[in-house]
C-alpha cells in the first residue's frame, strides 16, 4: 500500500486542522515519524502501489521522497519550537498545511502518470500558499499572490506540455498508458517534434516551480516571506519535486533519442539561473532572500549537472540530496537569526559569533557546505559536475558555471561574514533554544556523514535513477 | 606510510584536545603544543626515510564513497615538502605558547589550535595526495581551516576584510584547479595522478595554465597575490608564520607536482613560470619596500620569495626543455632549497614581527625604533633572519639563490630565447637581491635600530621565553644552513629525484663547490673574528666615550627627525613608478597663517589597484544594472515566462 | 450544415474578443461564465460519430458546474465582497487589446497552418481557438492592472489549454479521474487566489497589483 | 707564496693609489695637494685614537665597519692581481663574492641607521638605492663573461689561455663593459659625478654621510676598506685592459700597477672635469652602464654561436 505515504499525512493534516493546536503539534511530529518509516519501506521496496497505473516507486522518486521525508522530520521538530516562540495565529492551519504539503510532495515523488504528476505539483502550490501567507503581513500577501499566480500560470503551461507529449504518442501510433514508465518503453516511436514541444512547455512549467530563471521571479519573495520552517520545506523539498517533473520528462526525451536537445535546454536554463543568482547574491541586503537566490543557483547546478550526463548526473543527484539537507538547515538557522535580531536585513544583524554562537556554527557551517567546502557533500557533487562537464566537452558552459560559482561565493561570503562577525549594538530578542538548534545540526551532520560514508543501497538507488539518462560513474 | 598516518592522528588529537580542556588555559596550550609537536616529530621519520633511502615511494589507498579511492603516495617531492610542514608548524605552536596570552579568550585560542592542527594535517595530506579527489579534498580543507585561522581576531574590521579576500582567492583558485583536473579527467577517464602524462600536448598547456593560476593564487603569484598582504598581517603571528612559511609553499608544491605529472619537456611551461616568477619577485619586493607595516612588508616579501622560487622552477623547466641537464637540476634544486630556507627565515621574521607587535602594540615601522636594546633576543634573531632573507652569505638564503644562479648561468650558453630568459632570470635575481637588501635594511634599521619614535616603542619589553627560544632556534638554523649547506642541499637533491627529467644528473662536482662555499663562509667568519679581535686590540686601554649622535650642527634633534620608512623607500619606489603607483594626499597650504596641513602617501599595489579599477568596478556596475530584472512587477514576471516560451519555440 | 462544434468554437472566440474589450469587471466575469460553459461543451460535439458514454455525460455536468457556475460565482462573490471599483484599468487600451486579439487569431491560424498535423476530425478551428484563447489569457495576465482580472486571464488560459487537450488527447489516455483532478486543482486554485485577493484588499484597500511591488531587489 | 705576497702588497698599496686621485684633482685645480702618503697618515692617526659612540647606537654600529672591511678583504683574496693566481678560488666564487660585498653594504647601511641621525638615514637610503642598480650591471657583466669564457670565477676570467681582455676577438664588447665598469666604479666608490666625498654639505652626500658618527679605529677600518674597494674595481678594469701573461712576474706587476695608476688618474680627471649630478639623475647614469652591458650581452648572440 504505497499510497499510504501520502494518505497518512493527508489524513493527519485534516486532523490537525480541526483539532486543538497542542494536539496538532504532536500529530505533526508523529506524522513526520510515520512518514519517514513509510518512505523507508518504500525505499526498501517492501510496499507496492495499489493504483499502479498512477503511482510507482521509481528510483528518482524514491530518492526525492526519502530526502523530503528526512528533512520534514527535522523541520517538524524545529517548527514545534518555532511556533511556540512566534505565537502564530492560525497555527492549526499552518500545521495542517505543512502536513498537506508533505502529502502532496510525497504524491509528486510517487506519481508516475503524466497528469497525476501535474495535479500533484499544482496541489503543492495550493497547499503551500497558506504557509507563505501565514503571517498576513503586506509583504507576505504580495509574496503569496506572486507565488500562486506565477506558479499557476507556469504549471498550466506544463499541462499543455503534457498534452503535447500525449499528442506525440498519438502521432507515433502507440497506445500505452500515459505513464512515464510506459512511455519510456516506447519512447523511440514517439513523434519527436511534439515531444520536444512538450518538453519546452514542461520545462517552462515545472521550471517555474523549480525556480529556474527567468521563471524564478516568485521564489525569492516566497522563500523570504514565509516562516522559516516553511522556507526550509519550500527550498529543501518542493524544488526537488518540481525538478522531478523536469527530470522525468528529460528521461523520456533521452529515451527517445532527443537527449542532446533536452540537455542543451537544461544547460542553458541552469546557467541562466546561476547567473541570475550571482547577480542578486552580490550586494544582497536580506539574508533570507540571499538563501533563496542560493536555491535558484543550486537548482541551476542540478539542472546543469543532470544535463551533462555521466559523472555530472551522478553529481547532480548527490547535489540534490546535499542541497536539500544543507539549505533546509540554513533556513532553519535563518529562522533563529530572524527571531534573535527581529529583522531580515543583513545590515541590522551582526556579531552572531558572540551573540548567537550555536546558530553561528550551524549557519556558517551550512554556508561553507553550500559553497562546496568539505566535509559537506556539495564539495563532491560540484567536483563531479565540473569533471563531468569537462568530460562531455562543454567547455564554454563550464567556464560560465565556474565563474558563477566564484561570483556567488564572493557575494555570499561577504554577507555571511558581516552577519557573523561585524559589530552589532543591541540585544538579542529571542535566545537560542536547543530544539531549534539540533535539527539544523542534525541536517548538516547528515550531509557530512554522507560525504564520508554513503550507504550502499542509497548509492544503488542513485545509480538506478541516473542510468536511464546515461548517467553513471564511469562516464 | 603507517607512521605517517599515525602522526597525523596524533596531530589531530593535539587539535581536539584544546577544545576539551579549554577551561585550563595553560594546560590546554602546553598539552596541545606537546601533542602536536610529538605528532610532527613522528611525521618527520617517514618523510626523512623516503628522502634518505632513494626510491622508496610508499603508497596507500582506500575506497571512498563507492566511486573514488583516497590514495596517498609519498615520493621524494612530497617528502621534501613535508619537511617544512613538520618542522615549522610545531615551532610555531611552541611560539604561540607565550604569544596567545589572553586568558579570557581561552575558547577562541582552543579553536585556533584546533584549526591549526587541521591545517597541518591537511597540508600533509595535500603533499601526499595521489589522485584528484584526494587532492581536492585535502586542498579544500586546507583552505577552509586556514580561513578560520585568519579571522581569529574577527572583531577587527581589517581582519574580516582580509579573511574575505583570502577566502575568495582560495575558492577561486580551487575552482581553477578543479577545472584543470577535470580537463585531465576528460581525457584519461581516471582519477589517478599517474595517468596525467597520457593526455595530448595541446591539452597539457591548458591544464598547466589553469593549474598554475589555481596554485598560484595560493602561492601568491603576481597578480593573484592580492590576498597575501592582507591575510598575513591579519592572522596571529604564529599563524602568519605557518601560512607564509609553509602553506603558500603548497601552491608551489602543486605547480611542481602538476609539472612532474604532465611530464612534458616544453619550453612554454618554463617561459610562463619564469616570466611570472620574475614579475612576482620584482614587484613583490618593491611593494615590500614601499610598505611601512611590518607584517605587510613581510607578506610582500613572501610574494618576492615565491617569485624567486618560481624563477628557480622556470629555469629548471627551461633546462629540461633544452636538455641542459645541469640547468634543470640546479634550477629545481635551488627552488626546493629556497622553499626550505624561506620557510625557516620567513617564519622567524614573522615571529619576530609578532613579538614586536605583541610588545610595542604597533606594526608601523614609522612608529617603532630602538627595539634592539629593548628586545635584544628578538632584535638579534630578526637581524639574522633579515640577512638570510636578503640572500647574503653566510646565511641560509644565499644557498638557494646560489643554486638558482648557478642553474641560470648554465643556460647562458644556450641559444636565443633560452639565453635571453636565463639572462633575464639572472638580472632579475640580482635586482631582487639588491632590493631585498634595501627592504630589510629598512626594516631592521628603522624598526630595531636608532631611537624609538613613539612612546609605545620605547616601552616595549622582551618577548616571552617560548617565543625567544623558538626564534633563537630558527636563527641558528639559518646560520647552520648557510655555513654547512651540504647535507641540506643533498636533501634538496634527493627531493628532486622523482622529478623525472632532472633526476638523472650527477651533482658530484657540485658537492665540491658546496664545500667551497662552506669553506668560504667559514673563512669569512674566521676573518670576521680576526678583525673583530684586531679591533678589540686597537681599542685596548683606550678611552671610549658616549654622547649624542652628531646632529650636523643641529642642536636640538628629536626622535621624530629620524629617517622614516617612507622616506627611506621613496626614491626607490619612484624608480619603479608606473608599476608601483603612489597615492598622495595633501591638503595644501591655503591661508595666510596656514593651519595644520596633512601630507600622506601610500604605496599602492598595482595588481590590486588595476584589478579593482578596471575589472571589479565596471563589473559590479553591470551587476547593479542587471538587478533591475527583479523589479517586483508581476505583469512583467509573467512576460518573462511568455518570452522564454516564445524564444524556445522559435529555436525548436 | 453548420457543425455544432464549429459554432461553439466561434462562440469561444467571440467571448475571447469580448473579454479583451470589456471594461466592466462584472461583465468580464459573465463572459467567463459563458466561455466556461461553451468550452465544456466542445468535446461533446467534437467527435459525434464516436457516441457519448455515460462517463462523459457525468463529466460534462461536473465540468459545467465548476467552470460555468462555481468559479464565476465565486468570483462574483469576491467582486462584491472586496468592493472593487468596476473599471478594468488596463495597461493596454481596449481597442488596442481588441486588435491584438485579432492579431492572435491570425497568428494562431498561421501556426495551425504550419503545424500541418492531422487533427481529430480535421478541426483546424479548434486549434486556432485554443491558441488564441491561451494567448489572450496570457495577454490579460500581463496587461490588466487588477488582481481579479489576472485571475480571469489565468482562467482563460486554462480554458485554452483545456481546448488543446480536448483537441489533441484521446480520452482513453485520461480516464476522467485525472481530468476531474485537473478541474479540482483549478477550482481550488481559484479559491486560494480569491482568498489571497480578499486579504490583499483588506491590507491594501485595493486589489491593484501595481501596489504589489514592494518585494524586489 | 707569490699569491700571498701579491695580496699583502695590494693591501699595502691601496691607500697610496687612493691618494693619487687627490693629487690629480689638486694638480688640475692648480694646487699642490696633499702628500701621496696622506692616507697612511690618516690611518695611523685614526688607529691611535679612541672613539665616541652615540647613545642611540647599539652593537650593530660597531659591527658595521668590521663586516664591511672583511667583505672587501674577502673579495681581494679571490682576485687575480697582475696575473697571479689568487689565494682562493673556485668555480662560482664570483656570486658569493658579490653577495659578500652586499653583506658589507648591508651592515654599513644598518650601522648608519643605528645612529638615529636623519642625515645618515638619507645617505643609507641612497646607498641602498644606487647599489641595487649597480649590482644588476655587475651581474650582467658576469653573465657576459660566462658566455664568453665559460668560467665562473675571477681567477678563471683573467688568467689562463682563455682570459678575457681587450686583446681577444670579442674586444668590441669589452669596450662597452669597460665603460660600464668604470661607471660602476664611480658609483660604488662614491666618486663624482655620483657622490662627492669632498663636499661639506651632508644633504648631498652618500657614503661620507653614512660614516659621520664613526671615529677612531672604526673609521680607520672604513677608510681602509674604501681604499680596498676602489682598488678592487680598478683592478677589475685593469685586468680587462691587458692580459698579464708575460713570463716575468715582476714585469706583469709593473704593467698592472701602471695601468692601475692610470685608472686612478682617470678617476681624478673625471672628478675634476665633472660636476656632481643632481640626485635624481644618478639612477639614469647608472642605468647607462646597465644598458651598455646588456647591449653587449645581447650582441653575444651574434658573436658566440
Amino acid at each position: 500500500m504505497l499510497e499510504l505515504v501520502f494518505l497518512i499525512p493527508l489524513f493527519a493534516g485534516a486532523m490537525a486542522t480541526f483539532l486543538p493546536v497542542k494536539l496538532g503539534r504532536v500529530i505533526l511530529v508523529i506524522a513526520a515519524l510515520l512518514h519517514a518509516q513509510l518512505a523507508g519501506l518504500c525505499w526498501l521496496k517492501i510496499t507496492a502501489p495499489m493504483f499502479d497505473a498512477y503511482f510507482r516507486a521509481t528510483p528518482e522518486g524514491t530518492l526525492v521522497l526519502l530526502v523530503t521525508s528526512f528533512i520534514f522530520l527535522f523541520i517538524s521538530i524545529y517548527s514545534v519550537s518555532y511556533m511556540k516562540e512566534t505565537e502564530m495565529e492560525n497555527e492549526h492551519i499552518f500545521i495542517g498545511c505543512m502536513l498537506f504539503f508533505l502529502a502532496t510532495m510525497s504524491m509528486v515523488a510517487l506519481a508516475d502518470h503524466l497528469i497525476v504528476l501535474w495535479i500533484a505539483i499544482e496541489a503543492t502550490t495550493l497547499v503551500s500558499a497558506p504557509l507563505i501567507f501565514v503571517h498576513r503581513s503586506k509583504e507576505a500577501l504580495e509574496a503569496t499572490w506572486k507565488y500562486v499566480l506565477i506558479c499557476s500560470v507556469g504549471i498550466a503551461l506544463a499541462l499543455l506540455g503534457s498534452f503535447f507529449i500525449t499528442l506525440s504518442m498519438d502521432l507515433g501510433q502507440v497506445d500505452v498508458p500515459l505513464s512515464f514508465s510506459a512511455l519510456q518503453a516506447v519512447a523511440a516511436s514517439l513523434d519527436p517534434v511534439w515531444l520536444k514541444a512538450g518538453f519546452v512547455f514542461v520545462i517552462i512549467g515545472y521550471g517555474t516551480k523549480m525556480g529556474l530563471a527567468p521563471m524564478h521571479t516568485w521564489l525569492p519573495d516566497a522563500h523570504s516571506e514565509s516562516p522559516s520552517p516553511a522556507s526550509a520545506l519550500l527550498s529543501g523539498a518542493l524544488l526537488n519535486c518540481a525538478f522531478l517533473g523536469v527530470y522525468k520528462t528529460h528521461t523520456l526525451l533521452h529515451a527517445a533519442g532527443l537527449g542532446a536537445y533536452s540537455s542543451n535546454v537544461l544547460i542553458v536554463f541552469g546557467l541562466v539561473s546561476m547567473s541570475v543568482a550571482a547577480i542578486f547574491i552580490m550586494n544582497q541586503t536580506d539574508y533570507k532572500r540571499m538563501l533563496a537566490y542560493s536555491s535558484i543557483e543550486n537548482m541551476g547546478i542540478i539542472a546543469f549537472g543532470t544535463a551533462i550526463g555521466g559523472l555530472g548526473t551522478y553529481g547532480a543527484m548527490l547535489h540534490l540530496i546535499h542541497h536539500s539537507l544543507i539549505k533546509s538547515s540554513l533556513f532553519l538557522s535563518s529562522g533563529n537569526i530572524l527571531l534573535g535580531y527581529g529583522t531580515k536585513l543583513i545590515r541590522n544583524t551582526g556579531n552572531m559569533a558572540r551573540l548567537l554562537p550555536r546558530t553561528f556554527v550551524s549557519f556558517f557551517a551550512g554556508f561553507a557546505g553550500i559553497s562546496g567546502f568539505p566535509p559537506f557533500g556539495i564539495f563532491i557533487s560540484e567536483l563531479l559536475i565540473i569533471i563531468g562537464a569537462f568530460r562531455s566537452g562543454r567547455f564554454v558552459s563550464i567556464t560560465i558555471f565556474i565563474f558563477c560559482l566564484i561570483l556567488i561565493f564572493a557575494g555570499a561570503i561577504r554577507q555571511v561574514m558581516r552577519m557573523s562577525f561585524a559589530q552589532h549594538d543591541g540585544d538579542i530578542l529571542v535566545q537560542e533554544k536547543i530544539l531549534r538548534i539540533l535539527p539544523s545540526y542534525a541536517l548538516l551532520l547528515t550531509s557530512a556523514i554522507l560525504c564520508v560514508w554513503l550507504p550502499e543501497s542509497l548509492y544503488q538507488t542513485i545509480i538506478n535513477a541516473i542510468t536511464a539518462i546515461g548517467g553513471g560513474v564511469h562516464g | 606510510m603507517d607512521t605517517f598516518f599515525l602522526s597525523l592522528a596524533v596531530i589531530l588529537c593535539g587539535g581536539v584536545l584544546p577544545l576539551l580542556v579549554h577551561r585550563q588555559f595553560t594546560v590546554m596550550k602546553a598539552g596541545s603544543c606537546v601533542v602536536v609537536a610529538a605528532g610532527c616529530l613522528l611525521g618527520l621519520f617517514p618523510a626523512l626515510s623516503v628522502l634518505l633511502q632513494q626510491g622508496v615511494a610508499a603508497r596507500v589507498s582506500l575506497p571512498w564513497l563507492h566511486i573514488f579511492t583516497l590514495s596517498f603516495q609519498m615520493d621524494s617531492i612530497s617528502a621534501f615538502f613535508l619537511l617544512p610542514i613538520f618542522i615549522i608548524s610545531p615551532l610555531a605552536m611552541f611560539y604561540s605558547f607565550h604569544y596567545m596570552e589572553k586568558k579570557e579568550q581561552s575558547f577562541r585560542t582552543a579553536i585556533n589550535y584546533f584549526f591549526n592542527a587541521i591545517l597541518i594535517v591537511s597540508m600533509a595530506l595535500v603533499a601526499c595526495a595521489d589522485n584528484i579527489p584526494t587532492f581536492a579534498l585535502a586542498w579544500e580543507i586546507m583552505s577552509v581551516s586556514s580561513y578560520f585561522l585568519v579571522v581569529h581576531d574577527f572583531q577587527n574590521k581589517e581582519t574580516r576584510q582580509a579573511g574575505y579576500l583570502y577566502f575568495i582567492f582560495a575558492q577561486g583558485g580551487a575552482m581553477l584547479l578543479f577545472a584543470a583536473f577535470a580537463l585531465i579527467y576528460s581525457y584519461t577517464g581516471d582519477f589517478a595522478f599517474a595517468g596525467f602524462a597520457a593526455i595530448p600536448d595541446s591539452a597539457k598547456l591548458v591544464v598547466f595554465i589553469l593549474a598554475f593560476l589555481g596554485f598560484g593564487s595560493k602561492a601568491g603569484i603576481f597578480p593573484l597575490h592580492i590576498w597575501l598582504p592582507y591575510a598575513h598581517p591579519a592572522a596571529p603571528s604564529h599563524i602568519s608564520a605557518i601560512m607564509s612559511g609553509v602553506m603558500i609553499k603548497m601552491g608551489i608544491y602543486g605547480i611542481i607536482r602538476i609539472y612532474a605529472l604532465l611530464g612534458v619537456p616544453s619550453m612554454v611551461f618554463g617561459q610562463i613560470v619564469l616570466i611570472v616568477g620574475m614579475a612576482t619577485g620584482v614587484l613583490g619586493v618593491v611593494c615590500a619596500l614601499g610598505n611601512q607595516d611590518v607584517k605587510k612588508l613581510l607578506a610582500y616579501s613572501s610574494v618576492e620569495n615565491i617569485g624567486i622560487i618560481l624563477i628557480g622552477l622556470g629555469v629548471g623547466m627551461i633546462g629540461v626543455a633544452t636538455k641542459t641537464e645541469a640547468m634543470a637540476f640546479f634550477g629545481f634544486a635551488g627552488a626546493f632549497m629556497h622553499v626550505l630556507n624561506h620557510s625557516i627565515f620567513k617564519s622567524l621574521l614573522f615571529m619576530g614581527a609578532g613579538a614586536v607587535l605583541h610588545k610595542a602594540k604597533t606594526r608601523s615601522i614609522d612608529q617603532l625604533g630602538g627595539l634592539m636594546k629593548r628586545m635584544p633576543v628578538t632584535g638579534r634573531t630578526f637581524l639574522v633572519g633579515s640577512l638570510a632573507i636578503s640572500g647574503l652569505p653566510p646565511f641560509s638564503g644565499f644557498i638557494g639563490e646560489f643554486l638558482i644562479y648557478y642553474g641560470s648561468f648554465q643556460g647562458i650558453h644556450l641559444q636565443r630565447t633560452a639565453f635571453i630568459l636565463s639572462a633575464l632570470a639572472i638580472i632579475s635575481l640580482a635586482v631582487i637581491g639588491g632590493l631585498a637588501t634595501a627592504c630589510f635594511t629598512k626594516l631592521v634599521g628603522l624598526a630595531f635600530l636608532g631611537e624609538p619614535r613613539t612612546e609605545k616603542a620605547a616601552q616595549a619589553g622582551e618577548a616571552g621565553l617560548s617565543m625567544k627560544l623558538t626564534m633563537i632556534l630558527l636563527a641558528l638554523a639559518c646560520l647552520l644552513i648557510g655555513v654547512l649547506p651540504e647535507p641540506f642541499v643533498r636533501l634538496a637533491f634527493r627531493g628532486i629525484t622523482d622529478l623525472q627529467p632532472a633526476g638523472a644528473y650527477n651533482p658530484a662536482a657540485f658537492i665540491e663547490l658546496l664545500r667551497n662555499i662552506s669553506k668560504t663562509a667559514a673563512f669569512f667568519i674566521a676573518l670576521f673574528l680576526l678583525v673583530s679581535l684586531l679591533r678589540k686590540g686597537l681599542y685596548w686601554r683606550k678611552e671610549v666615550g658616549a654622547g649624542p649622535t652628531w646632529g650636523c650642527g643641529f642642536t636640538r634633534p628629536t626622535v621624530r627627525m629620524q629617517y622614516t620608512g617612507t622616506s627611506y623607500a621613496a626614491s626607490m619606489i619612484d624608480f619603479y613608478r608606473p608599476f608601483v603607483p603612489v597615492k598622495t594626499f595633501y591638503t595644501g597650504i591655503r591661508k595666510i597663517f596656514p593651519g595644520q596641513t596633512i601630507y600622506y602617501t601610500e604605496v599602492l599595489d598595482i595588481a590590486e589597484n588595476k584589478i579593482h579599477e578596471m575589472i571589479i568596478k565596471p563589473f559590479f556596475h553591470l551587476l547593479q544594472m542587471l538587478r533591475w530584472i527583479q523589479h517586483g512587477n508581476i505583469h512583467l514576471y509573467i512576460a518573462y515566462i511568455v518570452a522564454a516560451i516564445i524564444v524556445m519555440l522559435l529555436l525548436l | 450544415m453548420i457543425q455544432i462544434s464549429d459554432a461553439l468554437l466561434s462562440l469561444v472566440l467571440l467571448s475571447v474578443l469580448l473579454s479583451l474589450s470589456s471594461n466592466r469587471l462584472v461583465g468580464l466575469v459573465r463572459i467567463m461564465a459563458f466561455q466556461g460553459i461553451v468550452v465544456s461543451l466542445v468535446p461533446l460535439f467534437l467527435n459525434p460519430q464516436q457516441g457519448v458514454g455515460a462517463g462523459s455525460i457525468l463529466f460534462l455536468q461536473i465540468m459545467i458546474l465548476i467552470k460555468g457556475v462555481l468559479i464565476p460565482g465565486f468570483m462574483y462573490i469576491a467582486l462584491n465582497k472586496v468592493k472593487i471599483r468596476t473599471e478594468v484599468e488596463p495597461f493596454v487600451g481596449y481597442h488596442a487589446s481588441l486588435f491584438i486579439g485579432l492579431a492572435f487569431i491570425v497568428i494562431s491560424a498561421y501556426i495551425t497552418e504550419r503545424l500541418n498535423i492531422s487533427l481529430p476530425g480535421g478541426h483546424a478551428l479548434l486549434l486556432i481557438t485554443a491558441i488564441t484563447t491561451m494567448a489572450s489569457g496570457l495577454f490579460l495576465l500581463m496587461t490588466r492592472r487588477k488582481a481579479i482580472t489576472q485571475v480571469i486571464g489565468y482562467l482563460m488560459m486554462e480554458n485554452g489549454i483545456y481546448l488543446v487537450g480536448a483537441a489533441l488527447a484521446k480520452e482513453s489516455h485520461t480516464q476522467y479521474v485525472v481530468e476531474f483532478g485537473v478541474l479540482l486543482d483549478l477550482l481550488v486554485g481559484v479559491m486560494v487566489m480569491g482568498i489571497v485577493l480578499h486579504n490583499i484588499n483588506s491590507a491594501f484597500d485595493d486589489v491593484d497589483t501595481a501596489l504589489l511591488g514592494r518585494l524586489k531587489d | 707564496m707569490e699569491s700571498i705576497v701579491s695580496f699583502c702588497f695590494a693591501i699595502l698599496v691601496a691607500p697610496l693609489l687612493s691618494a693619487i686621485i687627490l693629487k690629480v684633482k689638486a694638480f688640475i685645480a692648480g694646487r699642490k695637494g696633499p702628500p701621496l702618503l696622506i692616507k697612511y697618515y690618516t690611518l695611523a692617526k685614526l688607529f691611535k685614537k679612541g672613539s665616541v659612540y652615540s647613545t642611540s647606537s647599539s652593537f650593530v654600529f660597531k659591527l658595521g665597519p668590521v663586516v664591511s672591511f672583511c667583505s672587501v678583504v674577502m673579495v681581494l683574496l679571490f682576485f687575480p692581481l697582475a696575473g697571479i693566481k689568487p689565494l682562493l678560488s673556485f668555480h662560482g666564487d664570483v656570486i658569493i663574492l658579490l653577495y659578500l660585498m652586499g653583506l658589507g653594504r648591508f651592515f654599513t647601511i644598518i650601522a648608519a641607521l643605528d645612529t638615529a641621525s636623519p642625515f645618515e638615514g638619507m645617505g643609507a637610503a641612497r646607498e641602498a638605492y644606487f647599489s641595487t642598480l649597480a649590482e644588476a650591471t655587475l651581474f650582467v657583466i658576469l653573465l657576459l663573461f660566462y658566455r664568453l669564457n665559460g668560467s665562473f670565477s675571477f681567477a678563471a676570467f683573467f688568467t689562463g689561455p682563455a682570459a678575457i681582455n681587450l686583446w681577444s676577438p670579442t674586444a668590441s664588447l669589452l669596450l662597452l663593459v669597460i665603460v660600464a665598469l668604470f661607471i660602476v666604479l664611480l658609483t660604488e666608490n662614491s666618486r663624482v659625478p655620483v657622490d662627492d666625498p669632498a663636499t661639506h654639505l651632508e644633504l648631498t652626500m652618500i657614503h661620507e654621510v653614512m660614516i659621520l658618527d664613526h671615529s677612531g679605529p672604526d673609521l680607520a677600518l672604513i677608510e681602509l676598506g674604501a681604499s680596498l674597494k676602489l682598488f678592487f674595481y680598478s683592478a677589475f678594469i685593469t685586468c680587462l685592459l691587458y692580459p698579464f701573461q708575460l713570463d716575468n712576474g715582476y714585469l706583469n706587476g709593473l704593467i698592472f700597477y701602471a695601468l692601475m695608476g692610470l685608472i686612478y688618474v682617470l678617476v681624478g680627471i673625471t672628478e675634476s672635469i665633472m660636476a656632481r649630478y643632481k640626485m635624481d639623475l644618478v639612477p639614469k647614469f647608472i642605468l647607462t652602464s646597465f644598458a651598455l652591458v646588456f647591449f653587449a650581452a645581447i650582441l653575444t648572440m651574434e658573436f658566440v654561436q
